[in-house]
């Protein structure tokens, strides 16, 4: 194996070679720099390999011949392995991506380059305190040179601002290695890490200068405009490799560092860390400008590693995966971003939409962009997942709540950058400049993406309960993906169903036998199946619609078939991910995906963190420890309930959903919420099942959430004039009815869950489908632009009409069983204000079904929808497979619900309900045969209809205008179809209780913290000399709080 | 469960009786109120009149198979009400179809007949059907709150929501019926019934009289005659609903027709009384003053139990 | 608040943090741990009388390594961000005339400067001095030869191969000590260490003194070079 | 005084890089400012020195012989401070430079007229 001294002697040799040529034989100089990169690489490679496999120890070199600490040394042990590796890796690669830049700069700065990647190597080898210190100088020289690449005058003045920092920094270093030497009478940093410096007052003042300035290296918030400035001004190639190669050297040196000044430093590093992570982040919501963006970004990402190496003592043996998760999937993510800024060249991060034109960059950006916010399945999400279980494990509660808000902070401009790249307009001239003709430039990109997705799959056996089996559907995810530009939508529909029919065949035993599960398992699967069908009425490719359908449905059925928590999270950053992609497909949702996605994410959090309480507990991923919290339950069980509660919608969390489903496509409406929503059902009831004692309070207020959710959503429905709108709220009232159910935690409440989990699956199905159909034909989501359809499509007015009878809860169909069920429970319960509430929501249901079935059918057919014809079978047979489901429930409740009932007595819920042979159900209060209505109706019908019909003969059909209307004809349609503001007395009397309150106190929340933000980052004035006294100020600051005592 | 052809003839016959007995109460009603305005009013014969005729009247126009099915829908409301309640308290031979449900059944079967003439009258696709829809509905939803109230203190002070057991307990007195021993949830459903029954000055949906609004303007002929009939049978089991739940029902047919009868009248005497009221008014009004005495009486109720 | 008060509160407030390391120094009492190993075996180990040349040669010679490579970066980074393009180049500028004394006195001094430059450099293991204090001296003869004409043009060609020669030179001395000596990197005993206070003793470490003089020299020479000619930017 | 030697010197290389903070953090031209910034690393270098100080010792150099004929002070921070000036030296050539090249863009050396970049 070639020693690792070589890549030092290499590169200098190389950088000093290269001086030969002057301004000569340039290609010739890129050609052999990359060669030289090349070989430093392979030569840590070919270290790391070595330590991988076990086949070597670490290595201690010595120069000069002399044992330390007379001595230099460096050490080669696996982890210096791995950091150079990935120094040198990102070196070559960004060597490869500034091929012509580099070229045209010349020979001069190909040396610079290679001499920065091999400082960088020795900064992470070197053992020797002062040996560092000169390796740190030459990485920050050759940065100040680098960022003149394009040589522009902000680059210029970013590089001047940098070195003046580093150059005060740097002093400060000096002066605390100089009396470390004095005091232990040496420079290597082992002996000073042994010979406890930090003991006396002075030794820890000198400890103190040394790491508060490696960590200033790294940029922390808020002393840190010098290093923005940079991301800014300096060529997005240089911004990769000081995000990437240079924080990842940095990191590694504070972690080397650190011992130095001893246990009771830690906390602090923990704090700088915490505290860039948050305050850099929210300060880049405000942000616009794309590259300083990513430094925000960049300058969070350190910060949050720089915690982690501050929490080591705290983690225990998963340090050194979550550190390197974190890393990794920073290097490989941010180097992949900050390139393809280099290719997009858009300023302003509204401008990317560009990216669309390049869909292969385009999904490098997405994986980027997911990967920092740690989603699945990137090696982040591990990171977090496991650094977040050992934080609360260890009572560090709050640094894991800090964490996750920072994390959020990131993710609400990420989102909103994903947004623009997806959405906005790419103006003609876009793409214009981009520089995307090299493979040089886009291959770099392409394989960060790989390896991104590779380091994920690799970070599995470090965390407890990551199973391989859950990158399968994602692999078949990927296959779909790759297929997607090819082949029409049809092909891929079917490819998709039957995919999803495997995966369902294969998976159904792991569940089998667990009738919860089972029925979720089975509203997910076969309700992805049927809602996937109306997709053969869409023509074209539809790329990118199914591998996020597909996203969304592996990530429900990863929900349901995990056993521990970390099974379930990712399943359920996976389904909120696909559901993103879904639901921004709409043509007007960017805004509605964004807050769709900040919820989610938000919400994702909670769970998280009320996830690390259960950790907590037992030890274990495992779902029982739901069950076993014993440290501040109520507080992680709040954090769940709110965490799943942003799916369902509940009041106060449900601003996204309107406009989320309302605006999404025509298929994807009844995926997103026929289906999508049940998730956050089935994580509730996971979670009341395992609350016991400690529940009580949360399930009361919850009921009275479920309860004003309920009338809020079917009010709000009431009054919409958007027929997809009017669904929308719609979810959101039935799921309060749901919320209230389940929150009674007693076997009616749940059989009332159960039922109105299985009705609303089924009819807003139908509904979503067949009004999505009808707004995609009538080309309007306006229902007083539609009216007459029934003559044009009778059935779509049938499946709307049995939908609409269920949704009321009309007997003699499966929606009376909610109802009868909810009132018993209500009783029995004693829950009676509440339950009132939620009658009077449901008579207020009733009265936007009419709306629906009125001004869609009924009334005036418009002259512009004289020519429809029904709809497209692919739409009406999954309607009516689903109907024919509402009606075997009607006839036989029995069959679905006694099966449910004996479950939830074994749940401890309470034996309340006992079923006759006959069909009728019985409770203490009352009694319900549904079969018996059933036909007792459907006889007196048929009876009363035959009565009609003999009394009233043959009849002939009226033309449209032929009424009476104020004594005129009506000769316009428009003028004659009472719809829009149908309900204007009862929006006079209480339209006030569903005034949008609740969207503005959203919206002031989020201008509060722009504004904050705003306010915080007027600190970066810009000015160097000014950015010099904030790095003073915060070593006074960071001093007297540490050390002050 | 009990679907014999007796059973069924049985009932027919109860039907019978009570759409008889309802078209008298209307006759009987118009003539008081012709009486207090001052006219002589309509003979005791004429809804018996009006019913032939519309009967014999055969149309041949149709807006749509919805416009024909609507008052199918409603007939089937009224009559499944009547089917679904016992009529006399004790009789097995007059409970009817009572053994399928309870309480709970009859008041969102209520609806049925509702939503089924909404959506007929909507399929003639004169704007004053929809308007006259939409107004009932807002009223409805606003009557179901004070009547829900109401419901749930008698279910909280019976614990049942069965007729048979809710009528069982009123027995043995007339203090022991609800009006007494639950005079708030009383009050609460009265004044529900007010609306429910929509006679002045709940009656702007079918403002029959100034404007041409409201579904039955738009049924002629045999049409209006089932609706008719309907409206007939449903004034009864409206009036008999209330006299279950609050006035200790009926154990004979002569307590039937004297309290149905006293209740319909209340319910006509206060419309005969009050103006006719814009619907945002009623709204307000029920969501205000009833609701508030059910809350009430839930409240107590509750702590009572 | 006054800027320059604030400032003063901070670097007072900076001065308050140093202050216990002042404190803490006892004013030289004895040796460190290292300093004692240094004059104790500094001789046997490298054959040179000079302790700091032993130390900056060839115990700490990564660091030099690393120095010469500053200078190398700073050299290259202006010279790449301050060259003046063929088209915006002034090829004489007029400049206040110098006086008869200075250039005289510089063309006779100059060559002394470089001698004396040469010899600090090659007795830099014996005595006070060494590669880099021999290279900052010849550097400070370009200096005054710019001094005594602004417009002198330096032939970057030969800098350019002096430089690059003996930093390959440098690195190239460097790895024989790993491949022959099994030394480490940079050993000193490539060749025999000799008679201490010889000229021609203490290892490798004339030749490296020399090469880094050398490049020391000319890279120094070259940062003033292009200072100087940056002026001529029309 | 040679009692105090160290620690004079000492204070004078501490004096020396607060002065030169000061320098740096107060001056607006930025020619000043890298003045202040030399000052700062020259007093920083003399900190280095002064601690290496051993009383009554002389310079690390062995006689002709080889032999040590006197107590010496310690060599490293000698040598490190030789390594520590250069590297300033570098440092303050690029600073140099790059105010240079501002100049010629803006043709001002205020350190506030450089605020293109900010927020």
């Amino acid at each position: 194996m070639v020693g690792p001294i070589y890549i030092i002697a290499l590169a200098l040799g190389l950088a000093f070679f290269l001086g030969f040529f002057g301004k000569s034989a340039k290609t010739l100089s890129v050609y052999l720099m990359l060669a030289g990169l090349a070989a430093m690489t392979c030569i840590s490679g070919t270290w790391l390999s070595a330590f991988i496999d076990g086949s070597v120890s670490t290595q201690e070199i010595y120069t000069a011949g002399f044992k330390p600490p007379y001595s230099i040394n460096l050490r080669m042990g696996l982890e210096e392995a791995a950091f150079t590796f990935i120094i040198n890796l990102i070196g070559l690669l960004g060597g490869t991506y500034l091929f012509q830049t580099l070229k045209k700069a010349g020979n001069a700065a190909m040396s610079v380059f290679i001499i920065l990647i091999m400082s960088l190597n020795v900064i992470v080898m070197t053992r020797d305190l002062f040996n560092l210190f000169v390796f740190v100088e030459i990485g920050s020289i050759a940065t100040a040179g680098l960022i003149l690449l394009d040589k522009e005058s902000k680059a210029l003045q970013a590089g001047l601002k940098y070195m003046i920092a580093t150059g005060v920094i740097s002093g400060l270093l000096l002066i605390g290695i100089i009396f470390a030497y004095s005091f232990v009478g040496n420079l290597n940093i082992d002996a000073i890490i042994g010979a406890n410096l930090a003991g006396t007052t002075a030794g820890m003042v000198a400890a103190f200068l040394i790491v508060v300035v490696l960590v200033l290296e790294l940029k922390p918030f808020p002393a840190n405009g010098w290093g923005l400035d940079v991301y800014e001004a300096a060529n997005p190639g240089v911004g990769a490799l000081v995000s990437a190669a240079i924080g990842t050297a940095s990191l590694f040196v504070l972690h080397k560092v650190l011992p130095m000044a001893g246990e009771s430093f830690y906390p602090y590093i923990v704090a700088v860390g915490v505290i860039t992570f948050v305050g850099s982040n929210l300060v880049g919501t405000q942000q616009k400008n794309a590259n300083r963006l990513l430094g925000y970004s960049s300058i969070g990402q350190l910060g949050l590693v720089v915690a982690v190496i501050g929490l080591e003592p705290v983690l225990g043996t998963s340090f050194k995966f979550i550190a390197f998760a974190l890393i990794i999937n920073h290097v490989l993510a941010k180097a992949g971003l900050f390139w393809i800024s280099g290719i997009i060249r858009k300023a302003n991060i509204s401008e990317w939409s560009v990216l669309r034109t390049k869909p292969a960059l385009l999904i490098s950006f997405l994986i980027f962009i997911f990967a920092l916010i740690g989603f699945p399945p990137f090696p982040s999400f591990f990171g977090k997942y496991q650094l977040i279980m050992n934080l609360i494990s260890s009572d560090n509660i709050g640094t894991a709540a800090f964490i996750l808000i920072g994390s959020f902070a990131e993710g609400i401009y990420m989102f909103r950058w994903v947004g623009d790249a997806l959405k906005n307009e790419v103006a003609e001239d876009a793409t214009e400049s981009l520089d995307c003709g090299k493979l040089n430039k886009v291959l770099p990109v392409l394989l960060m993406a790989v390896a991104v997705v590779a380091a994920g799959y690799l970070s599995i056996p470090f965390v407890d309960g990551a199973y391989s089996t859950y990158f399968i559907p994602l692999a078949f995810i990927m296959f779909i993906g790759l297929i997607d530009s090819f082949l029409p939508a049809v092909v891929k529909n079917v490819v998709s169903i039957a995919g999803m029919a495997y995966f369902t065949y294969v998976m159904y035993p792991i569940i089998e036998g667990d009738l919860m599960r089972s029925i979720f398992f089975g509203i997910f699967m076969i309700g992805g199946i049927l809602t996937l069908i109306p997709g053969f009425a869409k023509k074209g490719k539809r790329e990118g619609f199914y591998p996020a359908a597909l996203l969304m449905y592996a990530g429900l059925a990863t929900i349901i078939t995990a056993d521990n928590t970390f099974g379930f999270f990712f399943g359920w950053e996976l389904m909120t991910a696909g559901s993103y992609f879904l639901i921004i497909r709409g043509k007007r949702s960017k805004a509605h995906a964004y807050s769709y996605m900040l919820f989610s994410v938000a919400g994702a959090y909670l769970i998280l963190f009320g996830f690390g309480f259960a950790y907590q507990a037992i030890g274990s991923s495992l779902l029982e420890g739901l069950g076993e919290i014993k440290l501040l339950p109520t507080l992680a069980y709040t954090a769940l309930a709110i965490g799943f509660m942003t799916k369902t919608a509940s009041l106060g969390l449900h601003i996204w959903l309107p406009g989320a489903h309302g605006e999404a496509e025509s298929d994807v409406s009844p995926m997103v919420s026929a289906v999508l929503l049940k998730a956050g059902v089935f994580g509730l009831m996971l979670l009341f099942l395992n609350m016991g004692d400690n529940g009580e309070t949360i399930l009361y207020v919850l009921g009275w959430v479920g309860a004003f959710t309920a009338l809020m959503g079917n009010l709000s429905a009431t009054f919409q004039e958007d027929a997809k709108r009017m669904l929308a709220y719609s979810s959101i009232g039935q799921l309060g009815y749901i919320l209230f159910a389940i929150s009674m935690m007693t076997t009616l409440g749940w059989l009332a869950g159960f039922t109105y989990v299985l009705n609303h699956f089924m009819f807003k199905s139908i509904l979503f489908m067949v009004v999505g159909g009808i707004v995609v034909a009538t080309g309007t989501h306006d229902l007083y632009r539609m009216g007459g359809l029934i003559k044009k499509m009778p059935l779509a007015f049938i499946a709307v009409m049995v939908a609409m009878i269920t949704m009321a809860g009309l007997p003699p169909l499966s929606g009376f069983a909610g109802k009868w069920l909810f009132y018993n429970a209500v009783i029995l319960k004693g829950w009676y204000i509440q339950g009132v509430i939620v009658f009077f929501a449901g008579t207020i249901a009733f009265m936007y079904a009419y709306k629906m079935l009125h001004s869609i059918f009924f009334g005036q057919l418009k002259d512009n929808h004289r020519n429809l014809k029904e709809l497209s079978p692919a739409i009406l047979i999954p309607a009516y497979i689903l109907i024919a489901g509402i009606m075997y429930f009607s006839v036989f409740p029995q069959d679905v619900l006694q099966p449910i009932n004996e479950l939830l007595v074994s749940l401890n819920l309470g034996d309340t309900l006992t079923w006759a042979a006959d069909g009728n159900a019985t409770t203490v209060l009352s009694n319900w045969n549904g079969n018996a209505v059933m036909i007792i109706i459907v006889t007196t019908f048929a009876l009363v209809l035959l009565y009609t019909m003999l009394i009233t003969g043959k009849t002939k059909k009226l033309e449209q205008f032929n009424i009476a209307y104020s004594a005129e004809r009506p000769f316009r349609p428009e003028t004659t179809h009472y719809s829009h503001n149908m309900f204007a007395g009862l929006n006079k009397a209480i339209g006030f209780l569903v005034a949008p309150g609740i969207t503005s106190f959203w919206n002031n929340v989020s201008t509060m913290v722009m504004d904050f933000a705003g306010m915080v980052r007027r600190i970066y004035s810009g000015n160097g000399q000014v950015y010099a006294g904030q790095i003073i100020v915060y070593i006074i600051v960071f001093y007297f709080i540490a050390l002050g005592k | 469960m009990d679907y014999s052809i007796t059973k069924f003839l049985w009932s027919l016959l109860g039907l019978f009786i009570i759409l008889n007995w309802g078209m008298l109460m209307s006759s009987t009603m118009r003539r008081v109120g012709a009486r207090l305005a001052g006219r002589i009013g309509v003979p005791m014969y004429q809804p018996w009149i009006d019913l032939a005729k519309l009967m014999a009247l055969k149309t041949w126009l149709s807006h749509g198979v919805m416009y024909y099915i609507g008052p199918v829908f409603r007939l089937v409301g009224g009559v499944g009400m009547f089917l679904f309640m016992p009529i006399i308290f004790g009789s097995e031979i007059w409970s009817n179809y009572s053994f399928s449900g309870d309480l709970i059944l009859l008041l969102y079967f209520q609806s049925f007949g509702m939503l089924g003439m909404a959506m007929g009258a909507s399929d003639s696709s004169s704007p004053h059907a929809s308007i006259g829809i939409s107004r009932g509905l807002a009223q409805f939803a606003a009557v179901e709150v004070p009547m829900t109230l109401a419901v749930i203190a008698i279910a909280i002070q019976h614990q049942t929501f069965s007729f048979n057991s809710i009528m069982e307990a009123q027995q043995g007195g007339v203090l022991n019926w609800t009006i007494f021993t639950n005079p708030l949830a009383s009050i609460a459903g009265m004044l529900a019934m007010l609306g429910a029954m929509s006679h002045s000055p709940f009656n702007l949906v079918k403002a029959p009289n100034e404007i041409p609004i409201g579904p039955p303007t738009e049924y002629h002929s045999s049409f209006l005659s089932v609706l008719r009939t309907n409206s007939a049978i449903i004034h009864v089991v409206e009036a008999a609903l209330f006299m279950n739940l609050f006035f200790g029902g009926a154990d004979t047919w002569l307590m039937y027709i004297v309290k149905t009868f006293f209740v319909y009248f209340i319910s006509v005497f206060v419309g005969m009384v009050f103006p006719r009221m814009k619907v945002e008014d009623s709204v307000r009004w029920f969501l205000k003053w009833p609701t508030a005495v059910g809350i009430i009486a839930v409240l107590v109720a509750a702590y009572w139990k | 608040m006054d800027k320059k008060f604030m400032v003063a509160l901070l670097v007072a407030a900076m001065a308050v943090i140093l202050f216990p390391l002042f404190q803490s120094f006892e004013g030289g009492t004895q040796l460190s741990e290292l300093g004692q190993y240094y004059t104790q075996n500094g001789v046997s180990d490298t054959g040179a009388t000079n302790l700091v040349a032993s130390v900056v040669v060839t115990y700490r010679g990564l660091d030099t390594l690393g120095e010469v490579t500053i200078l190398f970066l700073a050299a290259s980074i202006i010279s790449f961000f301050l060259s003046v393009s063929k088209d915006d180049r002034i090829e004489n500028r007029t400049v206040m005339s110098v006086t008869e004394i200075l250039s005289t006195a510089s063309q006779t001094l100059v060559p002394i400067i470089v001698l004396v430059g040469a010899y600090i450099l090659v007795n830099g293991h014996l005595t006070p001095g060494g590669g880099f204090q021999g290279g900052a001296i010849i550097a400070s003869g370009t200096l005054l030869m710019f001094l005594a004409n602004p417009n002198h043009k330096l032939n970057h060609t030969i800098i350019h191969v002096i430089e690059s020669t003996s930093g390959i030179a440098f690195v190239a001395i460097g790895v024989i000590g790993v491949l022959m000596m099994d030394g480490g990197f940079l050993s000193n005993k490539l060749f025999d260490l000799g008679t201490p206070g010889e000229v021609i003793s203490a290892g490798a470490m004339p030749l490296i003194n020399i090469f880094l003089g050398l490049k020391v020299g000319t890279e120094l020479s070259n940062v003033l070079g292009i200072f100087v000619e940056s002026q001529n930017e029309k | 005084m040679d009692q105090y030697l160290g620690q004079v010197v000492m204070a004078i290389g501490f004096i020396l890089a607060i002065l030169g903070l000061y320098g740096l953090l107060s001056q607006k031209n930025m020619i000043k400012m890298i003045l202040g910034f030399s000052i700062f690393t020259t007093g920083v270098n003399i900190i280095m020195v002064a601690i290496g100080y051993v009383k009554g010792g002389t310079a690390p150099i062995l006689d002709a012989e080889g032999n040590a004929v006197a107590k010496f002070v310690d060599p490293v921070p000698q040598a490190l401070v030789l390594t520590s000036i250069v590297i300033g030296l570098g440092v303050t050539a690029m600073m140099l430079a790059y105010v240079m090249k501002l100049y010629q863009d803006k043709k001002s050396l205020n350190i506030n007229d450089y605020k293109d970049l900010k927020w």
